[in-house]
């Protein structure tokens, strides 16, 4: 089954984008397909690559580049929400690209569900 | 359809709006905050265990064991794991989070 | 980038296929931003013909409150564009009648023409969608 | 001291825990979305009148201003602007601020 | 930067005042970062001499459960933590009963001890802080 | 007076830092001073330089960097709060400073009041 997700908090301030690297991870090791992972409201601040985290915690903007060059998924940051935000290509992290929200309307056609995570 | 709540039932609104709505026959997953709805002898246990009667609970074990609350999910209350997660999706026609 | 489609090249694979497609919107105006990000949804939502309904219930119905008035917060009042879904051919508009009554609002005080539902007639309509965007 | 409420009575339990915790002769600020529990005719008035005996209430104008919401305060709440909202963390001890 | 005062030199501007510091934990942990982010502000305010208090109330109670295990979600569990705050001198915890009581929770299922609190209890301790700081 | 203000929450997703920027501004204007504007939590995501809103939109960034540099204000950033989120010098916007938690302590007990703005 092919899945799309969405993606609507910031990295480590809510569980959401934990649930969803999770739920993505589950997928793909089933044998599912992600259509897209589309990051959206202060989820596109999962992309940038000036993060830092404490040596003992996870690194969640890595993590999501790991799962897009291991399994080929797009991750797509919407472009308004991200210059509200202060993500640009600038300090995008690898895997990610940056477009609009038509993205994220196209993903709900195309994939079999789509997912919501958010606050 | 199934239904997914991330938000304490002690907190917000979101458990008790799921259960206004969620038809006879669908399914409730209970994730993140989301799990202390599932649990025994809260101020909101007979409310979820009533809605238990039409529509199938589940909840997101590693969410449940994180917050040290693994002996107190309610009998009856389905415990998955985040393929279990997945299987509920694909299961289900479509989901709304009530985020 | 194609600004009216939001990123995609129309083809044939994604013109062909019309799912139904709700917005639920829960969330009261400027104290946060879903209601408006959402409303950046719904537009660029419009150019994929799709079938496109939105629900207003919770703190969702006070987004179409008349009267809005946002200069001393400072903010941009992004309520009349709720006028204009209608230019986008966006015309299913649903409100939950009991959000409306604990509110102590009636159709009266809203700015656009809605449905309003019941929460049983709102879940049935939740039930036969195929995507669900929920903010 | 000088309470604070940012979110809305519907959603939260924000407004409920602090009006449990303002004792008599404090003051009660609601802001942001917390302006919706100042409000005349909704399924939380009748508390908030009730609190009114025994705690001053105010609200910001300007977000009542912007939510539409002008004619709708309940009446005996004080409708400040940024500057009131100013005098009234100078004028008390201390601020809860219920987030 | 000097770590253990979080980038304060001590002068005896600083040092020489003792404040009644509150600090008010409403969430629960894990959903959301407030509850660590809380505690990080705990372990530096320790440093500063202050009269420090800490209050569990609402979903704040969850943070002090026993037998959190969070390796399935890959989080680090915080909890010990709290038992390391008495090594810091902050011993004043204290935690609303009515809140413990909806959630069937006791003193037992708690990793600190703890001093247990009426709502109206709670109210006269807030009141007396000079500085309330919530999360 | 003196007024420490700590704002919890990032730009334009809630609307804590707007309220916390007109209540300082509105308290400075009174003739009231601001010992310190502190960011924790995603508040640290008010300092980027590299938002860019809507044209029609307030730029809440360059609204604090304008604020500190008309009423000569401390922004600061906490540290850990900004490095778990992406937030450094190189993307620091002018006007504020990174440092640790004891500034918020240090903001509440030479203030006269501290004030919370948060989610």
């Amino acid at each position: 089954m092919k899945f799309g997700i969405m993606v609507n908090e910031g990295p480590y301030t809510h569980e959401a984008s934990d649930t969803a690297y999770l739920f993505a991870k589950a997928a793909l090791e089933k044998g599912h397909q992600i259509h897209r992972i589309f990051f959206y409201h202060d989820g596109v601040n999962n992309s940038t690559k000036l993060t830092e985290p404490p040596q003992d915690d996870r690194n969640i903007v890595a993590r999501w580049t790991k799962l897009a060059a291991d399994y080929k998924i797009d991750l797509v940051v919407c472009v308004a929400a991200a210059l509200r935000r202060g993500i640009r290509d600038e300090n995008l992290a690898e895997g990610f690209r940056i477009s609009g929200l038509g993205q994220l309307i196209e993903s709900g056609i195309q994939a079999d569900r789509l997912v919501v995570f958010g606050d | 359809m199934l239904h997914t709540v991330n938000k304490s039932p002690f907190e917000r609104n979101s458990l008790e709006r799921c259960l206004d709505y969620a038809k006879k026959g669908s399914a409730i997953l209970l994730i993140e905050d989301g799990v202390y709805g599932a649990l025994k002898g809260t101020a909101v246990t007979e409310k979820v265990k009533k809605a238990m009667k039409n529509v199938t609970i589940y909840a997101l074990y590693p969410d449940i064991e994180a917050r040290g609350m693994q002996d107190r999910a309610i009998d009856g209350i389905k415990l998955v794991d985040y393929s279990g997660f997945v299987d509920l999706v694909a299961e289900h026609r479509n989901v709304q989070s009530w985020v | 980038m194609n600004e009216t489609t939001g990123g995609v090249e129309m083809d044939e694979e994604v013109s062909g296929v019309v799912k139904k497609f709700l917005y639920v919107n829960r969330k009261a105006p400027y104290g946060t931003i879903y209601a408006l990000e959402s409303l950046e949804v719904v537009l660029i939502a419009a150019a994929f013909d799709q079938d496109v309904s939105l629900v207003f219930m919770d703190d969702g119905v006070y987004q179409l409150a008349k009267g809005q008035h946002t200069k001393s917060i400072n903010v941009k009042n992004f309520s009349p564009t709720y006028r204009a879904l209608e230019g986008y051919d966006i015309e299913k508009l649903y409100v939950e009648k009991e959000s409306m009554d604990a509110r102590g609002l009636t159709a009266a005080d809203l700015i656009v023409p809605v449905t309003m539902l019941s929460t049983a007639e709102m879940a049935d309509l939740m039930e036969s969608q195929d995507v669900v965007l929920s903010f």
